[in-house]
């Protein structure tokens, strides 16, 4: 299923909110890099989200820190867009005590309830089960709240994804399955591990309401994530949604990122979608570009301090082995 | 002797009790409402009848999302129980118990924890073959943030039941199934067992015989057959595996000397070894004898009662390696 | 999807055999219960797949010893229509030595590798993997095999369906993935548990072959069989067929069998699909009534010595507990 | 020195051989073929280019899956290496592993077997956080019918898996990922190293080491460092952790009287437990001292570097406990 375009399309403001999340991440992941280059923050592990950026900066726009979200190893972007503050992310991802989960979760477990970043899985398929869960308690409780799950198109063929369907649509769970659908596994490209053309057309499987839409079309995903979220919120029950985009830095930062076809890589990243973004914002009179300018050295800033935060932060003390273990633990 | 209730009866009342205590308890498990029938062997009966279908809910065969769900809501305020219906389906669950369940708390620095009881039922005796009656406590005793539950009596069953579903950790807790139906002293309604705390079952003083869960009926009958020629066991029901209550074995082994591990899994690797590594480490020069351990042969669970009698622990093999232990 | 009528229809010698295989599981069955009630042979557990006698009866018209059959506890229909010796079977039951497993495996374990029951597993969604791995070494050797994977419409739901139909249908491997829908799963009806209406619809989620049948219509079944065996001897791939059916027994010995609404059962039975099929051999002509009643008497015949086998055989030593737990246990 | 390999080199020449050797050896597992760039670390680099992608299978991300088809494919004479890329994913295929590649030679009666080895890498060191680098080992020990092995040298690897390759019951080989590039002695093509032998990998007379897999690193450095405060400590590297090699450990500690157990796992219920348990029972009227365990810290692995460090076992651990034994 696709969009229904009488729908209601995102208005200037929310394309500049739109963009000014999807800035962050970008600058983010590009100050990542820097550091790991550099090496002087000592991140050890780090998934870029870059060409995904989009998918959760329009979906956020639909969502409050009330709201839950359980991501994945690859979800920095989806913990940027929903909120996370930088300074405790950085500091988490440079293995400091300041870090979301005082360094030790690490770049694969960033958590941050109070944005409603609940969990992050370093097992794929790991995010959807948990996600009912929450979900099932926002629908004991009447409390309006709405659970995303987060995940790759490789997550779709694995077990936990069907049992998390399945229950999800038998119970009408506020609950959106959110497939980021960037075409590659690893280095096991889609259809080389999905046996059906379209991750969304799996939704017909559990009476599912299913959307296929372009990710990285602000606008469609705008509208795609706007139905989804307000079934979830009228007690419509759940949505798949398969959001199709792009992985443009590798599986992992090392990885040389060889299953790109001849051209294939060229031709996506001319549609790189933060650029393609902040132009439409001033083509079509959004924004001017001073306004855009002065965002983004705003954006500058709060990275850079996080870094500096980061960079200041005291590493923790081997005690903290023995707390967070169990409960009584003094922390 | 005051009244009697047996397993069943004592899981179903932690449950009702627990339930009608605190209204963020919940249960999801398959066929536990009672328009499946309030469980396959009527465990869950009359719960959903009390407390509701949206509190009690029957489940899709799906152990991963069974756990995941419980977990999830355990995230957010509520304390689910989870019921696996046998423990070797909870091979289907091992990511979300181990891998998430067991490590939330420690990956997030202590900003959530899973209050999440998982209730599983196991044990051989039936003749339900190989796939249904392992005792796999080992594995998650192995594992840091997760605790282990294991009663053997109904009025423990309530009490730490009771404990489990009140601790701010996830808990699996392991019922024995072929003796649901044996009776024992009815709890006392709102009593807590406490978690960690072994029970000394009965006083002796030549021989301290470790053991829980089923396993602990035939270890009584044997301390009664070693106290007929002669010999005085101390019989300890360990209740929780893990942690396990370390103080309580060394201060009888201190007293007897010599000490006797027993459970129904199979003996390497078992949760005997554990507890003979320390109690060995600790009291090098107390031991008069080595630590014995009398678990099942390492097979899996034969169908044949001939060969499923020969498998599971014996009175008289308990009461031959005591004996061992004085020889 | 539903059969193409324009397919061959099944012979009147196909039907008799189709006959004599169900009526064998269903004289069977009744002997098995004969038995429990008596206790005298020892026989402790046992899942009752009567009112599902014609599936796999009608199945193995298509079937030779050599292709491989992958069932569940609820299996002893699909094992006796595959041609598993009763007397083997019986001592198996009875925890004998003479069993097909030497007692070790029991009423959820039994394997018969000479007639092609490779695998009886008595975990929910454990036969499909298996299968596929079967299947993966046909599709190597080509060997012309057929794999069968039996399973109920309660497993249709866990992970492990998910995965194995993925990958069957990625591979296109000899496969045929059986769902015997007899609408419950233990104490749960069919709608509690799985959220779409139709088991077999589930196949396009897999780009896969799906058939929706009566399996207790010996033709139809029959029919849809043929299709799902000529499309993987031929190499075109797996099928996902779902059979509906009853189950009249409830899910154990012992069990109430409380689930079924007012007047369900009455109704099923009147469809009993035994009896159904005997009578159709007699009024289309296939069959005279002495002739079945011979067929039949050589039947009980064949269960009577199969019971008398098991009854005098001797019970496994158990010193067989140290064999066949890993290679060189000298057995 | 002779020439010299890592353990990636080694491993895939094990493969190599094997499957020019014998074509019934298939390798199935997530990007495994070279289309998939040979391996998340190249391991299986150019076996899909020398013997086709009908053997060497690039699978989807679905370890019950995988474990099932290498499982069903060996039942019927085909030897299935199933990749799991990392230990902690077993948790996904632990059905099929436990329940059915483990019992079905017992549970057929002999029928049927399972020949078929499942490689996966694990092993903490790289910051790669809680749920990736668990060592679980030890619940795979706990299980009848599997075999459990875990080389710690290129050579031993190579020699190791091509029995594990050829050997007619399931076998868990596990790999260490931090210490795939180091290097050792090259295997000689062919060769094959015995399941269940461990191997003296130092001779010593004061106290046995015994370890296997990556904390054989450390525990070498330590029996260095002992020298020189003038201890002579006896290594002993398991290789096979399931069914363990008793009588080496025996024969050494025999004339040691002490023993101590290294391993990455974590300490409570793990490997070194029944080491202990066993050598405390067969040796008790000859140990000097308590058998003593080094292993990580109870938690989940943890990500930050100063943490990290800290909760896997450390040379001055090893050092220090092998001098508790002699003290
Ligand atoms: C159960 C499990 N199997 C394997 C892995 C190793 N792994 C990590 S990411 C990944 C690929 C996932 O691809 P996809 O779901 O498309 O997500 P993406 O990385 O593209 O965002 C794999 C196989 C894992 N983490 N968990
Ligand atoms: C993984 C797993 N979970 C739960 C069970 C317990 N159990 C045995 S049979 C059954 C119902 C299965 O229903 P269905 O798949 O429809 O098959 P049927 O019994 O109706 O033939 C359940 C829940 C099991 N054996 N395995
Ligand atoms: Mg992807
Ligand atoms: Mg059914």
């Amino acid at each position: 299923m696709t969009n229904d375009n009488n729908q209601a399309q995102p208005s200037g403001s929310s394309l500049i909110a739109i963009y000014e999340r999807a800035a962050r991440i970008r600058k983010n992941d590009e100050a990542f890099h820097g550091a790991m280059q550099s090496g002087k923050l000592g991140i050890r592990i780090y998934y870029s989200p870059r060409g995904q950026e989009i998918i959760p900066s329009a979906l956020c726009d639909h969502l409050t820190d009330a709201d839950y979200l359980v991501t994945i190893y690859r979800g920095v972007h989806d913990q940027i867009a929903k909120g996370i503050p930088l300074k405790a992310l950085w500091a988490e991802y440079a293995g400091r005590v300041t870090g979301t989960c005082k360094g030790k979760g690490g770049p694969m477990h960033v958590t941050h309830p109070a944005s409603g970043n609940m969990v992050t899985t370093g097992i794929v398929g790991g995010s959807l089960p948990i996600a009912n869960g929450l979900a099932l308690a926002s629908q004991l409780d009447k409390d309006q709240r709405v659970t995303v799950a987060c995940f790759g198109d490789g997550a779709s063929n694995i077990g936990a994804f069907h049992e998390s369907l399945n229950m999800a649509s038998l119970w009408k769970l506020p609950v959106i399955f959110l497939c980021q659908n960037n075409l590659i596994a690893e280095h096991t490209r889609f259809e080389k591990g999905t046996a059906v053309a379209r991750v969304a057309d799996r939704a017909a499987a559990y009476n599912m309401h299913g959307i296929h839409v372009n990710g990285n079309d602000p606008k469609a995903m705008w509208v795609a994530a706007k139905e989804a979220v307000d079934r979830a919120r009228s007690g419509k029950g759940p949505t798949l949604i398969e959001a199709m985009t792009f992985r443009f830095m590798g599986h992992l930062i090392g990885d040389p990122d060889e299953h790109w076809r001849e051209g294939e890589k060229e031709a996506a990243l001319e549609r790189d979608p933060v650029p393609a973004l902040r132009a439409m914002l001033i083509s079509e009179g959004h924004a001017t570009e001073d306004e855009l300018i002065a965002l983004e050295r705003n954006l500058d800033e709060e990275i850079e301090e996080a870094m500096a935060f980061a960079a200041e932060s005291p590493k923790p003390d081997p005690k903290e082995l023995n707390l967070d273990v169990l409960a009584g633990g003094a922390s | 002797m005051g009244e009697q209730v047996n397993f069943v009866q004592a899981i179903n009342q932690a449950m009702h009790d627990a339930m009608a205590d605190d209204s963020s308890v919940l249960l999801l498990g398959e066929d536990v409402a009672d328009e499946e029938g309030g469980g396959v062997v009527k465990v869950t009966a009359g719960l959903s009848g009390a407390f509701g279908t949206d509190r009690v809910r029957s489940t899709p065969i799906t152990e991963e999302a069974i756990i995941g769900a419980a977990l999830g809501a355990a995230l957010v305020g509520k304390r689910p129980i989870a019921e696996i219906m046998l423990m070797n389906f909870l091979t289907v669950g091992m990511d979300q118990i181990v891998n998430h369940a067991a490590k939330l708390r420690f990956m997030s620095g202590g900003q959530t924890h899973v209050p999440m009881t998982i209730r599983t039922m196991t044990g051989a005796g039936g003749g339900a073959g190989g796939q249904h009656t392992d005792m796999l406590e080992a594995w998650f005793a192995h594992v840091a943030g997760i605790k282990v539950v294991a009663p053997s009596t109904p009025a423990d069953a309530y009490g730490l039941l009771r404990s489990c579903i009140e601790d701010d950790d996830p808990c699996l807790f392991i019922e024995n199934m072929p003796t649901y139906w044996t009776n024992g002293d009815a709890p006392v309604a709102g009593t807590r067992v406490p978690l960690g705390k072994a029970s000394v079952v009965s006083e002796g003083t030549d021989v301290t015989i470790i053991s829980y869960a089923r396993t602990m009926i035939e270890a009584g009958s044997a301390v009664k057959a070693l106290s007929e020629s002669g010999i005085s066991a101390e019989l300890i029901d360990l209740r929780t595996i893990a942690p396990f209550d370390l103080e309580t074995i060394l201060t009888s082994v201190r007293k007897t000397k010599r000490a006797l591990v027993v459970h129904e899994a199979v003996t390497p690797f078992g949760v005997g070894a554990e507890i003979a590594a320390r109690v060995s480490e600790e009291l090098f020069h107390t031991l008069a004898a080595p630590v014995q351990r009398v678990g099942s042969t390492f097979n899996a669970v034969p169908y044949a009662q001939s060969l499923e009698e020969a498998h599971l622990p014996s009175i008289q093999q308990i009461v031959d390696s005591a004996k061992k232990t004085l020889a």
